[in-house]
């Protein structure tokens, strides 16, 4: 009796023979072993016949079964402690395939729970020196030091600096303000509309300094402006990464 | 998907990100539009912080993100081990001041408000994540120019930089 | 501490390690003996798993760990760059079964069971954590011997080895 192998990868010599005892459902601890024999010898001459390596393991089992097989034929030997039970050649390999039988069920059931974890994520755990060096760096910082930090820098270079906050005072619209101001907004929020940059009670002169900044980032390609239609509010988009 | 489950799958993706997730992957990996999923994120912060959880949820620029809370900080610290308390050097402080409020500002300008040389702040505070170079000014010899980051925002539990108090003179400007 | 506030202590806790905490670590921090830290993380297990939260505690060796729950892994893979999930060879799946349920054990007692080398299998447990060297038999040539690692037990749902899954023919046994 011959049998069809498909392609199948067999992950050892007993691996490969458990597959010919189940398939030919025989009883493990009865195995007819020239049947098997020939099988797995027709298997390791497929093998070759596709050019596949055939590990040494392979070979040395089929010694093995070889040698059972003439074994068999020979007269029976009893066992060591004469107590008359025959010694069956075969034993030793049963033992080892009830063994191996044992730990791919094993895998099987491993391979299952694998398949239910496999599919849960974990946090990459903090980088927890600098979270705590953070963490430790705002303790006894806040917003309002910054504030209290910047008052006292101005007042004590007070020549230097009066002038540079006088250069940034906001009573006077310019378009240059205009545009910091807008790339400033720009860094943390990639779409706003138009009337965000102004506030309520903005005069009319704002409006338009704001409006020939926009068109100057515009121009700079910056950014992109969208209206659905005429007087509709004006959507401003970040063209791409300031850099 | 019912709103019960669209919140625990937010509550996990929260939590693998660890970082900030802005609510535009948010609403991408649900295929739920923004808006329901920010005020779905919003219930979120309010049942997180009424139940007075572990963990809440903190929103900076449109993004959300898992953090502890601060009254849990002493135990926190006491699972990590001790480490060299790195806070902000003076130094690195006021320049940073004056970033977040003159942003964007080149380094000169820093030098010079400040009347001493601020290099090695500023890279320090790059390394910190605080401050990014934003950009190069259009102006003679093209100089870098600096802004706060998402991240200084966070660290100082501001929402945006709006939030930042008003400065004495910018406040009897206003009042005049 | 009230029993919520250790609660939200430990939630706190857990999300900033990411990794796993000991019970042993968690009773320290919060001054709790172990057994009672012990309970209400139990309890915060069957609170998480009951109210279907997006993230779940796992036990593994006595300490715990938060991880995502394995029905939102579609959303989370959507968020997360696709991981490089390689899975694992038949054969370096059926060497583990081997040194889980036989450890420790050493190489030439794998690869009698298996019937063939498993030096490479070996390896790549190794490389992936989940078996590791746990010293050397007292035999001749001194063979390294091989156990499974919590990373095993984490991957594979386990809380310990006691709950390795038993075959139907040892559970008649056990039973009868």
């Amino acid at each position: 009796m011959s049998i069809k192998f498909k392609l199948e990868k067999f992950e050892g010599p007993l691996d490969l023979l458990l597959h010919l005892i189940e398939k030919a459902e025989v009883d493990i601890y009865d195995i007819p072993i020239s049947e098997i024999a020939q099988q797995y010898l027709e298997y390791l001459d497929y093998m070759q016949e596709m050019d596949l390596e055939v590990a040494s393991e392979f070979l040395v089992m089929a010694a093995t079964l070889v040698e059972i097989k003439s074994k068999m034929l020979l007269p029976k030997l009893k066992k060591e402690d004469n107590s008359n039970q025959e010694i069956d050649p075969r034993e030793e390999l049963v033992q080892k395939l009830i063994e191996y039988k044992k730990y791919k069920e094993f895998t099987l059931l491993l391979k299952d729970k694998f398949a239910v974890y496999e599919k849960v994520f974990y946090k990459t755990p903090e980088p927890i020196e600098d979270y705590i060096s953070d963490f430790t760096s705002i303790t006894g910082v806040s917003a309002d030091l910054l504030a209290k930090t910047l008052n006292t820098i101005l007042q004590k270079n007070s020549t230097s600096s009066k002038r540079k906050v006088r250069e940034i005072h906001r009573e006077v619209y310019t378009v240059d303000d205009k545009i910091k101001e807008i790339t400033r907004l720009l860094v943390s929020k990639s779409v706003f509309y138009f009337e965000e940059l102004f506030n309520e009670q903005a005069n009319k002169y704002e409006i338009i300094v704001t409006f020939l900044a926009i068109l100057e980032l515009v121009k700079r390609k910056h950014l992109t402006v969208e209206q659905n239609m005429s007087f509709d509010r004006i959507l401003v988009k970040r063209k791409k990464q300031i850099s | 998907m019912d709103i019960k489950e669209i919140k625990s799958v937010i509550e996990g993706l929260l939590y693998v990100a660890g970082d900030a997730v802005s609510l535009k992957e948010l609403s991408h990996v649900l295929s739920i539009d923004e808006s329901t999923v920010r005020k779905i994120v919003n219930q979120m912060i309010d049942i997180y912080n009424e139940e007075k959880r572990g963990i809440q949820i903190i929103e900076v620029n449109s993004s959300y993100q898992f953090c502890t809370r601060p009254e849990h900080y002493e135990y926190i610290e006491r699972l990590v081990k001790p480490q060299t308390r790195q806070g902000l050097s003076q130094a690195a402080l006021e320049t940073l001041s004056i970033v977040a409020y003159k942003q964007p500002i080149t380094k000169a300008q820093i030098d010079s408000i400040r009347g001493v040389k601020s290099e090695s702040s500023i890279s320090r505070l790059q390394e910190k994540e605080l401050i990014f170079e934003a950009g190069r000014l259009d102006s003679p010899g093209r100089p870098m120019i600096y802004c706060t980051t998402d991240n200084f925002l966070k660290l100082f539990g501001l929402k945006n930089l709006q939030e930042l108090p008003l400065l004495q003179e910018a406040k009897e400007v206003e009042e005049s």
